[in-house]
């Protein structure tokens, strides 16, 4: 990667910070049922300048874009593109306004091709209104040539190309409704390192070209690379703006995580007891490859990596979801093989997913099904479920967790976050298993449903229970885990003990950027 | 991480190939293969006579077929179809018969056709009710609606020049065959060519992208759902023309005949993708069998399984088939 | 892997449906039933009347006496909406404004099916009328709901399709399945000759008339035109285009074998004289059939078609009606040898319980303009 | 019932007793007014005698009611009926089975019919309505094929006893489906099963990552469809005396129209057999009704189809009012 001083030399001439904004928000606020997602964030960002968006999940990133790329409709607020003050009622008004977003989950055709792909919606047409492909086509070409993409050709089905090339359809796509703001939702999330080389070039060319990026990434090594500005945000609100040349990587962790550190609930020291997980060179490809690890009991691991590192899937690996392609996996000594989630619930391994609506939840469903969700085999004799046995279940389950919830019957959809995360929760615990996997367990809930959670898993921990954290908030990793396990690219590259996991070493780790060798690798 | 198990580019040339070739090559191989297994057994099958005869006597089917494929690539599907073709062929006969200018019995069906199915369309969209719910009822108000109106009375001395069927271009080119074969054309060219054709296809394939691309689904829906109106009721003018004799009463299932057509012709019920060509050839391919199967001597009682194992089939094949082309997309 | 697929399920198909299609039973002609047959005598001398049976109708129990009083009669004939069962029920309401003292409403289901056609006659029941005229899907089907009837003292006659006879008080037989039989083959052989080759194209196999009818006619050929050749029969349902498709198809598999069409259906044979119209064959291919005059007429006038056969659907309907009001009236009793038929005079009983509508009627270029059915 | 009833409270979201009982309601109207146009349908005799009626259809929508909540749909079970019908007779006459294992062999026929249904459907992810479509004209082509079109007839006596007889005053068939609804009814509110049914139909995914057997339990719903149509051939043969190939056509309208008209929500994840149970009353004595009164069948054909329509409307956005928020 290059130097700094390449870096802002070669930056220096078009930061437009003097001209005028290309786009300018402020004070925008927006809140959901439960969450105040943001607080008032004014940012701007000038043509040809690269301009990063940083912070942990649930800080508000994704919110924000959604808003600047019209998907949601702020509370309050201004959205100014080249000084006009403009209202974004759907995504369409936001592309004419010149602004295109790719979203992590890339939305295109896959039975189509690339040309359609890039052309859908906008595309050129000849006298009649007719589909004009030959221009279709070759604009297309133009657009490859004008990036130097090779790989790719017009006629290519979306839905057979690599990761790296789809995201460049994308990207094209943007171009081709000549966007002047393009906005890039961790791109690089799914990227692998030769595909992330190619997007740092085009991103690059596009701002030589005056166009100007907005660019969410975790990873602080990128926001280096290509950034030329930096804004931080905690929690939905503003935490502070620097110019990249300005700033370390030190200054920016200690922006995203603050002070929270120590208003965090600390988990209490446990006495460790047996190995109660253990996993022996466990692969399941593409994304895990060879991971071991122990987890004892009364133990909390906590697994940090960036987005996309292999930590959901390693996860849902152990639990079931995608059997391993080979690797052992030992419950308190004992060799099993998990093929299904039926089978790992049935050997006491719990998994409270990352994404509570579609994998936790059946949100149209009350609260009282919902939590005997997992327990019916045993609520049930003869496979006919004991009423009585359920709802002791489901009362026991809201008083313990202190859910707030107008009544059992109560439809899950409709409560907070944190509310609905207790109950994920809760099934799994009525269960009463061996091992606990939680998968971002206070993504997106607010602070005080946070601390709850997080009282709770030392609590579980003391009474015994070994418990496996992914998390890609750092302050939750260091204060609750009493070892930290760091994975990158489907490998674990560092681990650390509970004394020695600093931000910044564990941040470093995570990054893969200067200091990835503090603490000692596996 | 490279999540595909193959190279990217090469497979997807191939598959490229594949999507543009595989479902009409096979089809049109099929055609052949049949004509000459049959023709073997009894060399008549090959005639031009019996060959044309087997187009003309179903050129409707084709026709409907058209539309039919269009509301399967956009995630929905029509049992109303055959209802509606029989109450088309009344009125247009009834019209005929009444002494109304033949345009005027010839253009009433269409009209009537884009409305019923615009407005199941519109049900279907912006009610948010299930296409095979919307048109299970509409099939039994239709049919129910024909018989009470009509009482079933047959529609006979319909006037010569009323039978569009007949009507052979420079004597030589059949109406039917030149309707069953510039609809298909042209609506192939538009849905290639036009960009509310594309969006059909976007439509289906991913509704939320279609969305973002500043394209309406609903809209998109209620418009596919008036063409295979306008197709249906060519399809019904055909039907009604071919003979001198209307029957007033719902062709019995024609519905399924169509959406066999469609599927086997290599729409994937998936949504999104498919070509109207596909399923006219699948159409023909139908009929040619029904006739071979007699020209065999086997029962035409087992034409509904073989329609049923073509459907079965075609759609296991597709969805083997995109499974693995998708494999790259699906790993993510 | 596609391809392979496709072909495995399609060639699998075509060995079942050849198995089936070599299954077939060879001795008799396809959709003939199995019942037996007593085909006339070849010459045109009229039928040595058969052996009196004695009546084996059945009554219904204690029926209110409504002789001389209006009743109120329901009709429910195979299916509705085709221009068959409108002729019969054009008959009906016809006697009924004559005699004045019967009212009739036609009701039954869109498709000839049995159970539904069992629902409309027990709401009938339920409902309560004083008689039930029916033209049964299915002989033995459709008995329970008759004697039900029957039971509760509602008077029953059927007409075009019999049901079996305990079921039932009466039956209006249009014509003699064997009369029906000599008619078709007669006249099929006056116009192709004694040596040629023709072939059905009939409803379906499981409908009664049509598959006693085939059989009768069997018979009869084999008995007197022993050198005419059955080719094939092939079903076409109710369906007037699928009816034109499988004739089409017919005449391209024999060409010059085949010689003479069947319709066995009012249904079947205007479409097969349009197939043969349409291939131009109307000199070389004859049409013999069952079917309504309007339907043939324009065949008729152009001489595509020398003959159509059939009693008149109307007088069916109309006979039917005046048998019920006799049984009603007490004027037609178990043993009864003849009815009072209005303008069709009297009508004979005959095997039992059927009454016979007389011989078939010849629909031909004269007289077929006087129709309008 | 009364389990099924008092249990709602708890059991099923409030909304869906709303419809029901608002279900109730218009049939309770319905039928009163029908009563006044006509004395004759209101009696006892009547009513046994439409339940005699509703039972082949009735058998085939508890099952459906299942197949809907999970999000499927089967519409081959009208052609199910024909075949079973058929290989009722056939093995009968043409195998010489003894006539109560030849019943036996058609259900089990039916049964496989259901399970290839739903193999298909949850191994090669073939979407439901496709299959069954397929299955439709497949099954129907068997039946035709297999039987020629030849009819079988001339049961012995003892055979009609389910279709025609009766059991202190009532139809055997509607002991049947009784017996069938509670069983049904029970299996869909108490057990674990009918639990995970809902469960796959709100949310697929959760239902797997909470360790629910989700393909199993999908393919035992479509095998019991089957069967269940299996088992209504029987009955309407018995009761009809005769076995045509051409039995059952149209079955999947009646079924699919008594089960979302009964409340159960087409894209699955809610309805109760319950709710199924007045669906199928109410549109058998509309018919009824209708035509005791005078109407005339093809108008009642009609007012069903729309009353199919309107009634999945009022679901739909029932439905919509549950997921807000």
């Amino acid at each position: 990667m290059p130097s700094p001083q390449h870096r802002t030399a070669e930056t220096a001439s078009p930061l437009g910070v003097k001209g005028k904004p290309l786009l300018k928000v402020a004070g925008i606020e927006k809140s959901f049922p439960g969450v105040r997602a943001l607080s008032g964030v004014s940012f701007e960002v000038a043509p040809g300048e690269v301009h990063a968006l940083l912070g942990e999940n649930g800080a508000g990133k994704s919110t924000l874009i959604k808003i600047i790329s019209g998907v949601y409709r702020p509370d309050s607020g201004s959205i100014h593109v080249d000084g006009r003050d403009l209202r974004f009622e759907k995504p369409d008004d936001a592309r004419k306004a010149g602004i295109a977003t790719i979203y992590q989950e890339l939305l295109l055709f896959p039975e189509l091709t690339v040309a359609e792909n890039i052309f859908m919606g906008h595309a050129p047409r000849t006298r009649f209104g007719q589909l004009d492909w030959a221009e279709m086509r070759a604009r297309t070409e133009a657009l490859l040539g004008s990036l130097d993409i090779h790989d790719l050709a017009a006629a290519q089905i979306v839905g057979a190309l690599s990761v790296g090339n789809r995201q460049r359809v994308e990207i094209l796509r943007a171009l081709s409704q000549d966007a002047r703001l393009l906005i890039m939702d961790e791109p690089t999330a799914a990227l692998a390192e030769h595909d992330v080389k190619r997007l740092f070039e085009i991103v690059r060319r596009l701002k030589s070209r005056g166009v100007g990026i907005i660019y969410i990434s975790h990873r602080l090594d990128e926001i280096f690379a290509l950034a030329d500005r930096v804004t931080v945000l905690r929690d939905g609100a503003q935490v502070g703006m620097r110019r990249v040349a300005e700033t370390s990587s030190a200054e920016l962790v200690q922006l995203m995580v603050g002070r929270r550190i120590e208003n965090l609930f600390p988990k209490i020291a446990a006495p460790l007891g047996a190995p109660v997980l253990e996993v022996r060179d466990l692969v399941r490809r593409p994304m895990t490859k060879s991971v071991s690890l122990t987890v004892r009991a009364g133990e909390i691991v906590g697994l940090a990596g960036l987005v996309g590192s292999g930590r959901s899937e390693l996860a849902q690996t152990v639990f079931g979801v995608t059997p391993a392609d080979s690797g052992k996996i030992l419950l308190s000594g004992r060799e099993v093989r998990v093929r299904s989630p039926r089978e790992a619930r049935a050997f006491g391994i719990a998994y409270v997913p990352e994404d509570r609506s579609t994998q936790g939840l059946v949100r149209p469903m009350s609260v009282l099904h919902n939590f005997s969700l997992a327990s019916l085999s045993w609520l049930s004799r003869g496979g006919f479920i004991d009423r009585a046995a359920e709802e002791t279940l489901a009362r026991d389950g809201v008083a313990r967790f202190s859910v707030k919830t107008s009544s059992l019957g109560q439809i899950v959809g409709r409560l907070s976050g944190g509310n609905q995360q207790k109950i994920v929760l809760g099934k799994w615990l009525a269960n009463d298993p061996k091992i606990l996997i939680l998968d971002e367990p206070t993504r997106g809930i607010d602070v005080g449903a946070k601390a709850e959670i997080h009282r709770l898993m030392s609590e579980l921990a003391g009474q015994g229970l070994a418990i496996l954290m992914i998390s890609s908030e750092l302050p939750e990793v260091l204060g609750m885990s009493d070892r930290v396990l760091v994975m990158r690219e489907g490998r674990f590259v560092a681990e650390f003990a509970r004394a020695d996991a600093t931000p910044q070493a564990v941040g470093a780790a995570m990054m893969g950027g200067e200091g990835a060798e503090a603490g000692r690798p596996t | 991480m490279s999540a595909i198990p193959f190279p990217g580019v090469r497979a997807s040339e191939h598959s490229v190939i594949r999507m543009l070739g595989s479902q009409e090559a096979l089809l049109a191989l099929a055609i052949i293969g049949v004509a000459i297994l049959v023709g073997l057994d009894n060399a008549r099958f090959l005639a031009t006579r019996n060959l044309s005869d087997i187009l003309l006597g179903n050129a409707y089917v084709a026709v409907a077929a058209i539309g039919m494929s269009m509301i399967i690539i956009s995630g929905n599907i029509d049992i109303s179809v055959g209802s509606l073709i029989g109450v088309m062929a009344t009125i247009s006969g009834s019209l005929a018969v009444a002494g109304a200018p033949i345009v005027v019995a010839w253009g009433l069906p269409l009209i009537v056709g884009v409305l019923v199915m615009a407005l199941q369309g519109a049900i279907v969209a912006y009610l948010r009710i299930p296409s095979i719910v919307v048109t299970l009822g509409m099939l039994s108000i239709l049919k129910g609606g024909l018989i009470s109106v009509t009482g079933g009375k047959w529609i006979t001395d319909l006037p010569e020049s009323f039978h569009l069927a007949d009507i052979e271009l420079f004597g030589i080119l059949p109406m039917p065959v030149l309707l069953m074969t510039v609809a298909t054309a042209l609506a192939a060219i538009w849905m290639r060519y036009s960009a509310r054709g594309r969006s059909i296809y976007a439509t289906g394939g991913n509704p939320e992208a279609a969305r973002l691309c500043g394209i309406s689904p609903q809209r998109t829906v209620v418009m596919v759902f008036a063409i295979h109106g306008f197709f249906a009721g060519v399809a019904a003018l055909l039907f009604a023309t071919q003979l001198k004799v209307i029957q007033s009463t719902v062709p019995p299932n024609l519905e399924l005949t169509v959406i066999t057509a469609a599927v086997v012709g290599g729409v994937s019920i998936l949504g999104g993708v498919g070509t109207v060509v596909g399923s006219t050839l699948a159409a023909v391919l139908i009929a040619e069998i029904a006739s071979a199967l007699v020209f065999i001597n086997v029962s035409p009682y087992w034409i509904h399984a073989v329609q049923g194992a073509m459907i079965l089939a075609t759609v296991v094949a597709d969805i083997l088939r995109r499974r693995r082309r998708l494999a790259g997309a699906l790993t993510r | 892997m596609k391809l392979r697929l496709l072909t495995t399920v399609m060639t699998g198909i075509f060995g079942l449906s050849l198995a089936a299609g070599a299954a077939k039973a060879a001795d008799k002609w396809d959709g003939a039933d199995d019942l037996p047959t007593s085909p006339l005598a070849c010459d045109a001398s009229p039928a040595a009347a058969p052996s009196p049976k004695p009546y084996d109708g059945g009554q219904p129990t204690g029926a209110a006496d409504k002789s001389g009083k209006p009743i109120t009669v329901v009709d429910v004939p195979k299916l509705i909406g085709i221009g068959y069962f409108n002729a019969t029920s054009k008959g009906m309401q016809d006697a009924a404004k004559e005699l004045g003292n019967v009212k009739i409403t036609t009701d039954g289901p869109t498709e000839a099916k049995i159970d539904e056609q069992i629902k409309f006659i027990d709401n009938y029941i339920t409902r309560g009328v004083d008689g039930v005229l029916f033209a049964a899907n299915d002989p033995v089907a459709i008995a329970p709901v008759l004697k039900k009837a029957l039971s509760k003292g509602i008077h029953v006659v059927g007409y075009d399709a019999n049901s079996t006879p305990d079921a039932r008080e009466w039956f209006v037989n249009q014509a003699q399945f064997n009369g029906i039989g000599k008619a078709l083959i007669d006249s099929m052989a006056k116009e192709i000759g004694e040596d040629k080759g023709f072939a059905i194209v009939t409803s379906t196999f499981t409908t009664p008339n049509q598959a006693r009818w085939i059989a009768e006619m069997q018979a009869y050929a084999a008995k007197c035109h022993p050198k005419m050749k059955w080719l094939e029969t092939v079903e076409a349902q109710e369906d007037n285009v699928l009816s034109f498709n499988q004739a089409t198809t017919l005449i391209n598999k024999y060409g010059d074998k085949l010689s003479g069409l069947f319709g066995m259906t009012s249904v079947a044979t205007p479409a097969s004289a349009e197939a043969v119209t349409k291939a131009n064959l109307c000199s070389k291919v004859a049409v013999v059939g069952l079917a309504t005059p309007n339907a043939m007429k324009p065949y008729v006038t152009k001489d595509c078609v020398k003959s159509v056969v059939l009693w008149n659907p109307v007088d069916l309907g109309y006979a039917a009606t005046y048998v019920m009001r006799a049984v009603v009236d007490g004027k037609l009793k178990a043993g009864g040898t003849s009815v009072d038929a209005g303008k069709l005079g009297k009508l004979n009983v005959v095997n039992g319980s059927e009454i016979l509508l007389g011989s078939p009627f010849i629909f031909t270029k004269a007289n077929v303009k006087d129709f309008d059915f | 019932m009364t389990i099924l009833a008092q249990s709602e409270a708890s059991k099923v979201p409030l909304w869906l007793k709303r419809h029901e009982t608002l279900l109730a309601a218009i049939l309770v109207v319905a039928l009163a007014i029908l009563g006044l146009l006509n004395e004759r349908f209101l009696t006892l005799d009547n009513l046994l005698n439409q339940g005699r009626f509703l039972t082949e259809v009735g058998l085939i929508a508890l099952p459906m009611t299942f197949v809907i909540i999970t999000g499927g749909i089967d519409l081959s079970v009208g052609s199910i009926v024909g075949l079973c019908a058929i290989m009722l007779g056939y093995s009968w006459k043409a195998f010489g089975f003894p006539l109560p294992l030849a019943i036996a062999f058609a259900v089990g026929v039916g049964a496989l019919a259901g399970f290839v249904n739903g193999l298909l459907i949850t191994r090669v992810r073939v979407p439901p309505l496709i299959m069954t479509i397929a299955t439709l004209a497949l099954y129907r082509g068997l039946a035709e094929g297999v039987s020629q079109a030849h009819s079988v007839r001339n049961y012995p006596e003892w055979f009609f006893s389910m279709g025609q007889g009766q059991w202190l005053g009532v139809p055997t068939q509607l002991l049947l489906l009784l017996v069938g609804v509670v069983v049904a009814g029970v299996a869909l509110d108490r057990t674990t099963f009918g639990r995970a049914l809902y469960v796959i139909g709100n949310n697929e995914t959760a239902a797997r990552f909470s360790g629910l057997p989700v393909d199993a339990i999908k393919l035992v719903v479509y095998t019991l469809s089957g069967l269940m149509a299996g088992l209504s051939a029987w009955v309407l043969v018995s009761r009809v005396t005769t076995t045509r190939s051409d039995m059952g056509i149209g079955y999947e309208l009646d079924v699919i129209a008594a089960v979302v008209l009964g409340g159960t929500s087409i894209f699955g994840g809610s309805g109760t057999i319950w709710g199924t149970v007045v669906g199928l009353v109410m549109i058998q004595l509309l018919k009824n009704g209708l035509a005791l009164t005078g109407v005339k069948g093809d108008a009642t054909i009609i007012v069903i189809g729309a009353v199919l329509i309107a009634s999945t409307l009022i679901a739909s956005s029932l439905q919509a009012r549950r997921e807000g928020g």
